[in-house]
Parts: structure tokens; sequence; C-alpha cells
């Protein structure tokens, strides 16, 4: 018994010894912060915050090269909550949502026959891809295979944004060849779908739910300046953000000014021709 | 340099079916009530608007001056007025400007700059300019600015000057018909340029398929010093690198440009554009191009100014008996194919080609079995199979170390695959991906 | 022009395909390729009939219907689209049948034809997917599940149809001393299906070698290292080790170096590869016949190397064009 | 060359023993390998297979410490153990050896190479419970007294070729999942449960190696 224990002892004493010298030896700097503020953070690994991953955006807010808002997926007590832990000032930010600005899904468009590749980076580069639109939604999904949250629906080769499920993290606009995905405040629920700088006929000629530029949402909208106007093309102005009753006032012709959530829903038809 | 040129690794025979227009002599095309010449002809930046509309124009006259040194002016294919600058589908698909001339029917010259007859006593730097005041541009397909790659960089020195007309893709004539019809001038024009390089020679580069533009080369080639090869007849032989191996047995490293090595191509159709600049102060507006393919009632080869539309070409080649699967700009290997009737003639325009109905079913890509036949035939020996597997999967990462911005884009490896896979389409994305990944890090 | 000209008909721009270049593709399919390898088959399907008569016949078609449903029924039951007309069902049913033996039991052919085509090949996403030729594991897991059934071989018996029931031992379990390189040439010797005629496999080989379905190196290496080390063998003890011709024509090794190893699927993609593939497929085949416990490696060869096909394929990669040669003046 | 020859007896002795290493090592690598036969070790196996990288990074560790863990415990076994009876402590002395050896390895691996000890993850500690490790350890106490396994060096010989065997499959097996990882799988199938069948087609591979030695 006795034996037993002094050559265990001695043993393990030996090891303790041996392990001991080479952790001083190769000793390595941890900071305990790092792995507290990815605990708060989402997981998701979404790379909103243009940091790799939340790991590394973990690291850039420990060493204050971030700050924690700038993780679009988490909500304002996370944050809150990590800059309490560090002891740093949390300021409130909007929330934004993404918009696909094009409402010409197949019944509406005119598409040339294409033969590849079915992904919208690669279409793109075939011949400008399938649509007959330089500037539409090609419909291949590839803002939807982006989307960690699965907020974008692929329907009738268009792409549709669930806005309450997207929480912001930009991946989708990345991914959109034909840039034509941009970040619009969550409260604002009215937008034009068409993001063709070409004129009205233009157009029409592949497209029955392009804006046309006829101004009426604009007129519509009368002084408030809910509307800008640029080239051949209108938008929501939203600085000012029109509310939901305009799309009725102006009637748009080619329902290309839509409320977000009924565009959701499919509740639109294009103007027939 | 050898007799006996090697022969590259890998490399396809695809069916050439160049007896469709390989007989018929260039025809000038007739005169048109208008043009559409598209603004950006050249590969690097985009030339600068001299013109606005209204204005009168005449034959040669300045339309926009070079946008930079890697850009090049541009010149009105005939005497009229400036319509508009509007925009027509360009040859990739997307819309692009260009400037609309309603031709006055005069067709009146106004050269934008003296004739040097006496070439060999000229500076080479004022020759080299010329070949940049023509707006000459890679005729072959890719459209590079001449003057650029005539200008190696301090350091670097240039001991040879290939001319290509090893034209290997299937369907194309357009260069065998001009190196059989204008021999004296392919060897002037390759004489000259061998003199702003300061050399003593270059080497025609041809393949073996056409024996009468070899033979001609060759007697106009001792007039002007130059030398003939003829090279085997395999499907990338005309590709820069490729050619350059053949004819010097160097490899041009990835990335890097011919005059890393020391040479200097040119196709055989820019070294004739530059006899017109030089010799009889023409500047670079018009071109020969195939218009060829199955459907078409009588294939042949044009002598077209710039700014032609497509329509235009296929009206002259009498139509078509059928419906074509695809219209193409270019060969069938490389070329761009066309939703649109309204594209026009440009500068690197050396073929419309339309392709049957028959000769090119609507494929499904079916997954990779590894045969192995694409890793046989890829002329940069990289495992095609095993980078669009790797694509397919969005692991650009990987596609990277596995080389694919070594890949040429030539299609041997697509053509090949018995599974129909888009490997080239692949390719390209992959490449797209990796260089705006590198524009990002800076 | 077109006023002088109206007649002439242009091409309707809204049904031109766009699509990436090349435009042209070469005439080989997987179907075509599958069913050449079929028809390469041929000679040894039709000299198994010869040796082992109605037996033959249906172990093949059992085989070949079983690998077909099997293929298909999984891909009702996945959803997938149906794959069988390409070919490789097919292609796999047969090999299949030619490496079990004549009175094979119909359940056991069933078994192999689900075992290959669903084990082998459609969990791992079908054809292309398969990381190890479908027919070996098939085989292999009959080999290691039924040992009794798949090492008893019936004697061929030229000319009747149909089989007398009594069995025979592969050469390869036989002493050595005797030889048999006539009756092995000819197939008159006991076996599996495809195992017993040289001259059949051998005039499928060429057929796949003619059509340039199979890199010659593979069946060169594989047949050369187990000549080299059976030789060797036989060389130093010839008491205990066959002659290295015995070796060659005896048990799977043809069928195996020209039809299995082979296999577009599970093989290297290089030359280099091919040959490292041959050579470790004739290494471990020669190990197992020499000293190991089972008369025949041919198939657990095959499959070790399957496994090592991704690293060979990895390591073999050539240079690119612009590798080879240092940049001028530059570091 | 004359010296070597001198000695009939002893060069015979050197030849048996020669065999005896080769038994072992085609044994522990092929035959019986520890991960495709004896079913040891399959944790890390499953684990870190994904990638081609951290299997070999694996590997490394895992030779290091399979081999200085045999060669520790050997001596301890053999010169303390033994003689003093207390053969009941095996167990526990030789996890604590492997214990120990691992936290070195951890240590040394996080200073040396970051993003392999990343990737690595939870795999790296738990080779501390890898039954590999002190399934080999062992297994080379249990061997027979007069057995080329009982003395120190052909211990340490022994682990280290269960090592080598269990890098080869493990590396065998990435290489595969690699593959696996383009592939199109049905959904049911994806991830462990085709890893999983591919083990066991791997492992059939390897059963034709039995009787070899």
């Amino acid at each position: 018994m006795i034996t037993a224990i002094i050559a265990v002892g001695i043993l393990g004493a030996v090891l303790g010894v041996v392990i001991g010298f080479v952790a001083k030896a190769f000793a390595v700097e941890v900071d305990e912060r790092i792995e507290q503020v990815e605990e708060l953070l989402p997981g998701a690994n979404c790379g909103g915050c243009g940091y790799a991953g939340c790991a590394d955006f973990a690291k850039g807010v420990v060493a204050q090269r971030a700050t924690p808002d700038q993780c679009p997926v988490c909500s304002s007590e996370d944050v809150v909550a990590i800059a309490d832990y560090l002891g740093i000032s949390a300021e409130e930010k909007e929330k934004m949502v993404a918009l696909v600005r094009c409402s010409g899904d197949i019944p509406n468009t005119v598409r040339s026959l294409y033969n590849g590749v079915r992904d919208c980076r690669s279409a793109v580069l075939v011949a400008g891809g399938a649509k007959g639109c330089d500037y539409g939604c090609l419909g291949f999904g590839s803002c939807a295979e982006a989307c960690p949250f699965g907020a974008i629906e692929m329907r009738d080769g268009l792409a549709i944004v669930h806005k309450e499920l997207c929480v912001g993290c930009e991946n989708c606009v990345a991914a959109c060849p034909k840039d034509l995905i941009l970040m619009v405040p969550a409260a604002a629920t009215t937008h034009v779908y068409c993001n063709s700088p070409e004129k009205g006929a233009a157009k029409r000629a592949v497209c029955k739910t392009a804006c046309i530029a006829c101004r009426k949402c604009v007129k519509a909208s009368g002084e408030e300046d809910h509307m800008e106007i640029d080239g051949f093309l209108i938008r929501s102005n939203y600085e000012n953000p029109p509310a939901a009753e305009l799309v009725e006032a102006a009637a748009c012709p080619t329902t290309a000014l839509r409320v977000d959530t009924e565009h959701a829903k499919g509740a639109y038809q294009g103007a027939s021709k | 340099m050898s007799d006996k040129p090697r022969k590259f690794k890998g490399g396809v025979h695809p069916n050439d079916s160049k007896a469709l227009s390989a007989h018929k002599a260039i025809e000038a095309a007739p005169l048109l009530e208008s043009y559409k010449v598209i603004m950006h002809q050249n590969i690097g930046a985009p030339p600068e608007l001299v013109v606005k509309k209204g204005d009168a124009v005449k034959k040669g006259s300045l339309l926009a001056k070079a946008g930079g040194f890697v850009s090049v002016p541009l010149h009105s294919p005939t005497s009229g007025v400036v319509k508009a600058i509007d925009k027509v589908p360009g040859p990739t698909g997307i819309s692009v400007p260009c400037i609309e001339i309603t031709a006055d029917g005069e067709d009146e010259w106004e050269s934008p700059f003296e004739p040097i007859a006496d070439w060999k006593n000229t500076d080479p730097a004022e020759l080299k300019q010329r070949v940049w005041d023509a707006g000459v541009v890679g005729m072959g397909g890719a459209g590079f600015p001449a003057h650029v790659k005539l200008s190696p960089p301090e350091g670097k020195t240039i001991d040879t000057l290939i001319l290509n007309g090893a034209e290997c893709e299937p369907y194309l004539t357009a260069d065998h018909r001009l190196m059989l019809e204008r021999a004296d001038d392919v060897a002037l024009g390759c004489a000259i340029i061998a003199r702003i390089l300061g050399l003593e020679t270059g080497v025609i580069g041809v393949e073996n398929n056409k024996p009468d533009a070899i033979a001609a080369l060759r007697d106009a080639a001792v007039k002007h010093g130059v030398t003939v090869q003829a090279l085997p007849v395999n499907y990338p032989q005309g590709a820069e690198k490729q050619l350059i191996y053949a004819i010097t047995g160097r490899e041009v490293p990835v990335g890097k440009l011919p005059m890393d090595v020391g040479c200097v191509v040119q196709n055989v159709a820019s070294a004739t554009a530059i006899v017109d600049a030089v010799v009889k102060g023409v500047p670079s507006i018009e071109r020969v191009t195939t218009v060829t393919g199955k459907p078409l009632v009588d294939p042949g080869n044009w002598l077209f100014r710039i700014g032609t539309p497509i329509s235009t070409a296929l009206e002259l080649a009498g139509g078509i008996t059928e419906q074509p699967a695809k219209l193409l700009l270019g060969g069938p290997m490389m070329g761009i194919a066309q939703s649109s009737l309204n594209v026009t003639v440009m500068k690197n325009t050396s073929g419309v080609l339309l392709i049957a109905q028959d000769e090119v079913s609507q494929y499904t890509s079916e997954p990779c079995i590894r045969c192995g036949r694409c890793v046989e035939c890829c002329p940069m020996s990289i495992l095609p199979a095993t980078i669009s597997q790797a694509v397919e999967n969005k692991r650009f990462d990987w596609a990277e170390k596995l080389n694919v911005m070594a890949c040429i884009e030539c299609g041997s490896c697509s053509y090949s695959c018995p599974s129909h896979r888009p490997l080239n389409q692949h390719f390209k994305r992959a490449k797209v991906e990796i260089q705006a990944g590198l524009r990002k890090k800076g | 022009m077109s006023e002088e000209t109206p007649s002439i008909r242009l091409p309707d721009p809204t049904r031109l395909v766009v699509s990436n270049s090349p435009h042209m593709r070469d005439k080989p399919t997987i179907k075509r390729i599958m069913f050449t390898v079929v028809a390469a088959m041929a000679p040894a399907c039709v000299a198994a009939v010869l040796f082992f008569g109605v037996a033959a016949v249906q172990t093949l078609l059992l085989c070949v219907l079983s690998c077909v449903f099997a293929e298909e029924g999984w891909n009702k039951l996945v959803k997938r689209s149906s794959t069988w007309k390409d070919g490789s069902a097919i292609l796999s049913g047969i090999l299949l049948g030619m490496n079990l033996n004549a009175g094979t039991p119909w359940w056991v052919c069933l078994l192999g034809g689900a075992l290959a085509m669903i084990l082998g090949k459609q969990l791992y996403g079908g054809l292309g997917y398969n990381p190890f030729n479908p027919v070996l594991v098939a085989r292999v897991g009959l080999l290691i599940g039924f040992p009794g059934i798949m090492t008893t071989w019936d004697k061929p018996a030229m000319g009747v149809m149909a089989v007398d029931g009594v069995t025979a031992a592969t050469p390869l379990g036989l002493a050595p001393g005797e030889t048999f390189v006539k009756d092995m040439l000819l197939g008159n010797v006991g076996g599996c299906l495809g195992e017993t005629s040289a001259i059949a496999l051998l005039i499928g080989g060429a057929i796949l070698l003619w059509f340039k379905l199979i890199k010659w190196e593979v069946p060169l290496a594989f047949i050369g290292t187990v000549f080299v080390i059976t030789g060797v063998a036989h060389l130093v003890n010839p008491e205990a080790f066959h002659s290295p011709f015995v070796h060659i024509l005896t048990g799977g090794l043809l069928l195996g170096a020209f039809f299995m190893a082979t296999d577009m699927v599970t093989s290297p993609m290089t030359r280099k590869g091919c040959w490292i593939f041959g050579f470790g497929c004739g290494l471990i085949t020669s190990l197992i016949r020499l000293w190991g416990a089972y008369p025949e490696g041919v198939s657990f060869a095959i499959l070790f190397m399957n496994a090592l096909t991704p690293l060979i394929d990895r390591g073999t990669t050539s240079k690119p064009f612009g590798f080879a040669t240092p940049v001028k003046g530059e570091a | 060359m004359a010296v070597l020859f001198a000695n009939q007896e002893r060069n015979k002795g050197y030849f048996i023993m020669l065999s005896e290493f080769l038994v072992i090592t085609i044994g522990a690598i092929l035959v019986n390998n520890f991960v495709l036969s004896k079913f040891l070790g399959i944790c890390p196996f499953l684990g870190v297979s994904k990638k081609l990288d951290t299997a070999l990074g694996m590997s490394g560790a895992v030779i290091f410490v399979m081999t200085l863990a045999s060669l520790v415990s050997s001596l301890i076994n053999q010169f303390l153990l033994v003689p003093m009876g207390l053969r009941y402590l095996q167990t526990l002395v030789f996890i604590v050896v492997i214990a120990s050896l691992v936290q070195l390895v951890e240590i040394i691996l996080q200073k040396l190479s970051a993003k392999l000890y990343d990737s690595l993850g939870i795999f790296l500690p738990l080779i501390t419970t890898n039954c590999a490790v002190l399934g080999c350890v062992v297994l080379n106490a249990k061997s027979a007294p007069d057995s080329i396994q009982a003395t120190w060096y052909g211990a340490t010989i022994y682990g280290f070729c269960s090592a080598l065997g269990f890098a080869l499959a493990l590396i065998l097996f990435s290489s595969l999942r690699e593959k696996l990882d383009l592939a199109d799988v049905p959904k049911a199938f994806e991830g462990t449960a085709i890893s999983l069948v591919t083990a066991g087609i791997l492992a059939m591979a390897f059963l034709g190696f039995s009787g070899l030695v």
C-alpha cells in the first residue's frame, strides 16, 4: 500500500514538474473576455458584421476595433448586454431589412432561352443572364442560398424577402450579381419594385411590372415628398418613406409600387398589355 | 528555333467544318444607310467621345480618342451625320453605348494621318504611335490594344515576334482567306511589327490544315525577310500560350504575359490592319469576318465596316433555311452566344456563326463519372473535373488551390465531357469570384 | 440589302439559346460509354454460357435484373429521376454476375444486386459519386457474409447445358505444380463466371483499349506487378507458390484488371495516378494470394486502392502549364 | 561485412528479431488495424476526419502520444510496477501517463500551430480518453513475457506502428470524406450516416489482409 502511494506520488510529481515546465515555456496568452463576448453573440456566423464569423467579431469588439451594434443579428438587448460586459456604451440603431428591387416574375417578363449553370452569378457571365431585362432578378436564387436565416423565398423565378425573418445581415446584397438588393429601414413599407434605368418603352417591352416613371405616385404623394425621381425610375424616399395608403391613391398602372407584406403574399398581378 | 514545332500537351480535334466558307473569296460588304459603332471595342479603358449628336463626320474621322494608355481611338466607318449616342445590345448581352451614324452615301474620305511610305527608315516610336492612333486591337478575339503589346516595359527584352495565323477555331476562315489573298501584306505587317520591336524577323504560325495559305505566305515571307512555321492541327493551337510553346518551346508562366518570356504575339488580321495604318494611312474601321453555319444559304467571308449589324451580315449570306439553335460571335469553341440580331460587328468579331438545332442539343449536366477525358485534353494541365465539383459546391478557395486561374477558357474540357458538364462556365465563375476576392483583400 | 430582298429569312431571336462556350460537344455520352463496356463484356458472357450452361444465363439475368430494379426502386423511394437507362446499372449487373459462380442461389444474386446498387452506389448519390466500385462492394460483402456459397465453384462442362452438380476448386486453391495453362486460357477450369476464360476477357479488354475507354496503364501495371512478385516467389520456392502464369490466367485477375480496376469513377484520373493504382492493386493482390487467408485478393486489393484514389489523384496532379519554367529575371 | 556474418548464431537471432518486427509492423498497420479491425479510436476517426489537413494534424498528435505513451508505460510497467508487485495499478498509472502526454501535446500545439489547435478542438484533449492509446498500452502490458512486445523497444515499435495504422485509416477516411463533400448524397444519409457506411466498406477492404501474418 505504502509503496503504491509513494510510486504513484513520485510519478505524479515528476509528470507535474514536466508539464509545468513545458506550460511555462510554451505559454499562450488568451483573453477570457473574447470567449465571454462570443457566448453573448448569436453564433450564426453570418458575416454580416464584416468579420469572419462571430469569434472573429468578438476579438474585434474586445480589441475595440468594432462596436457591439455592428452585429446585425443581435437584438438591442444583446447589444446592451455585450456593452455592459465590456463596460462601453451602446447606441441604438435603426433596423434595416433587405429589399429586392424587382417584381418581374416569370409570368410578367420576357426571358431568353438559357442553358447552363443554374446560379445567378454564373448565369450573369453568359450573355447577361436569362432575362430580357438587363437589370432584373435572374431568379436562380443565389441570394436565397446566401441567406442564413431563410428569409428569401424564390417564387416564379423572383426573389421575395420575408421581412419578418430578415435580420439585415446583408449577405444577400453581396450575392446578387445585379446589385438589386437594397437595405431599407424596416419601418418603410411601400417600395417601387423596379431597378431598371432604361426608358419606359424599353422596360415595358421586356417586363409588365416595370416602373415606367408615369409619376402618378409622385402626384399622389403631393407636397409630402415621399417619392424620389431618378431619371426613368422612381424610388421611395427612405428619409421620409411613404405609407401603404399611397399605393391605392397612386393606382400604379404597372403595379411596380407595392406594399412589402402584400408583395410577399403575391397579391399583385402585372398590368395586362 | 527548331524547324519542327513542338506539340503542346492535351488539346482536342473537333470537326472543323471550315469547308463551308474556306473557298469563298473575301467580298467587300456594300455601304449601309447607318452604322452603330460600339464605343468600347478594346480591353482596357473605354475611349472618350469627341463627337456629339448632329456632327458631320467623314470616313476615317475620329469619333472617340483613347481614354488612357490601355485604350484605343475609334474612327468613323463612313461619311455622314452622328444621329445619336444610343445603346445597342453588346456582345456580352448587356446593352452598351454606341455611336449611330447615318451614312450620306458619299463615303467621303478624310484621313486622320498621312501614310508612311518609307517605313523602313522611320523611327520605330513613330510607327508605334501610328499603330495606336489607328486604333488597332487584337483582332483574333480578345481586342487587346496592339500598341500595348508592342511596348515592353523597362527591363523586358523581346526576342521573338509571332504572328498568329493558326485559326484553330472550327468554322472560321476569315484569317485563312486573309492570309491567302493578302499574303504580301501579312508578311509586310510582320516586318513592320518586327521593326517596331527592334527585331530582324518574325514568325508566322499557321495550322497545317491551310496548305494554300502556307504556300502563299512562304513566297511573300521570303520577300519581307520573315519566316512561316507550319503547325500541327490541334485545338487550341491558336491560344497565345500554346502557340508560343509550339514555336519557341517556352512556357508562359501562369498569370504572366507573353512579354515575360520575350515574345510578342499578334494576330494576322491585326498585322494587315497595321499595314493599312502605316503604309496606306487608313485607321482600323473594317475587318474580314466569316459568316457561316449550316443553316445559312450562302456562307462566306466579307469585309465589314465596324458597326454593321449582324442581321445585315446574315442577309448577305442569303439568310437561313432553318431556325438555328444558337447565334454566336466568334467560333464555336470560344464564341459568345447572342440573343439579338442587333449586335454589331466590332474590331474583334472574327466570325458570325449559326449553329443548327441538330448540332447542339440543349444539354443537361450529369454527374462527373471521372473518366478523365478533360484531364487528358486540358492544354494547361489542370484538373477540370475536380475544379468544377469544387465550384459547384462554392468552394472557390479549393478551386484556386487547384490552379483554376491558369485556365484559358478554351473549352476543350467541356467539349470532351461525356456528362455534358458546364465546366467552362464553372471556371469563368471561379475566376471572377477569386479576382473579386483578391480585390477585396487589396 | 434588306429592301431589295425582303424574302430573306433571318433567325428568330426569341428562339436563340444563350449558353456558355463551347458550343460544340464531342460525341461520347455516358450511355454510349456504358454500352460499349457492356459490348466488351459480351465475349466473356458467351464463354460463361458455353461452359456453365443455363445456370450461367440464370445468374447473369438475375444479377442484371436485381441491379436495375434496385436502382429504380431506390430512385423512386428518394424521388430522384430514373437513371437505369444510362446503362450503368446493367453493366454493374453483368459484372456482378461475372463475379458469382454458376450455381449461386437466386437470393444471393438478388442480395448482391441490392448491395451493389444501393450500398455501393445510390447511398453516395448515384453514378459518379461512389468512392468504391459498387460491384466489388457487393462481392466482398457476399464473400464475408456467405463464404461457403461464394467459394464453391461448379466444374464447367463444355457443351452440357445443365450443371451436373460437380464442384471444383479454383486452381489457386489447389497444390502448386499442376499446370492448367491451356485449360485456363480457354476457360475449362472452376471459378466464377467471369474468371474462367482468359481469352474472352482479353478480347473484351482489347475492345476497351481500342475505344480508349480504359487507361492502359492500369491493367499493365496491375498484371505486371502480379507477374513479377509471384514470379519471384515461384523462383524462390516453386513448391509453395504457383507459377506466375497460373496467377495471371486464373482467378479474377484479368477480369479485375480490365473491367473492375479500370472503372472510371473509382480509379485515378491522372496517368501517373493510374500507374500507382495498378501497382498498388498488383502488390496487394500478390500479398493476399501468396500469404493471406483468402485464396483470391483481387477484389480486396481494388477496394483498398479505391479508398486510396482521392489521395493518389491529389498527389499526382501534374504541374499546370506555365509552372515548369521559372520566370526570367524575376524573383 | 565479414564481421557481420562471422557469428552465425547471432545473425540467426537478428533474423528472427527482424521478422518479429516485420510481423508487428504489418500486423499493427494492416491486419489488426486499430480502427478498422479492432474498432478502437472511432471517436476521433469520425470526429476529425472531415478535412485532410486536420486529419494529418491529428495523426501526428496520435503518433506522438501513442509512441511516447507506449515507451513510458512499458518502462514504468517493466521497471516499476512489475518488480514492486503493483500490477493492479496498471490502468490508473497508464491513464495518468497518457493524460500528461496529451497535456504536453496540447500546450505545445497551441503555441506552435494555433490554427491546427483550433481545428482539432475538443478532440485533442479527448486523446486522453482515446481507447486506442490506452488499448495499445494495455496490449503491450498484457503481451506474453517472452514476446518482443514485452520489451521496451518492442512496445515502442508496436505503439508507433499502431499509431501509423490509425493514421493510415484516418487519412484514407478523411480523403474519402472530402470527396463525399462534393457528392450528391440523399438528404437522409448526409454527414455521419454516409461516413459510417464508408467506414464499413473500408473495414471490409482491410479484411482482405487477414491471415497475412
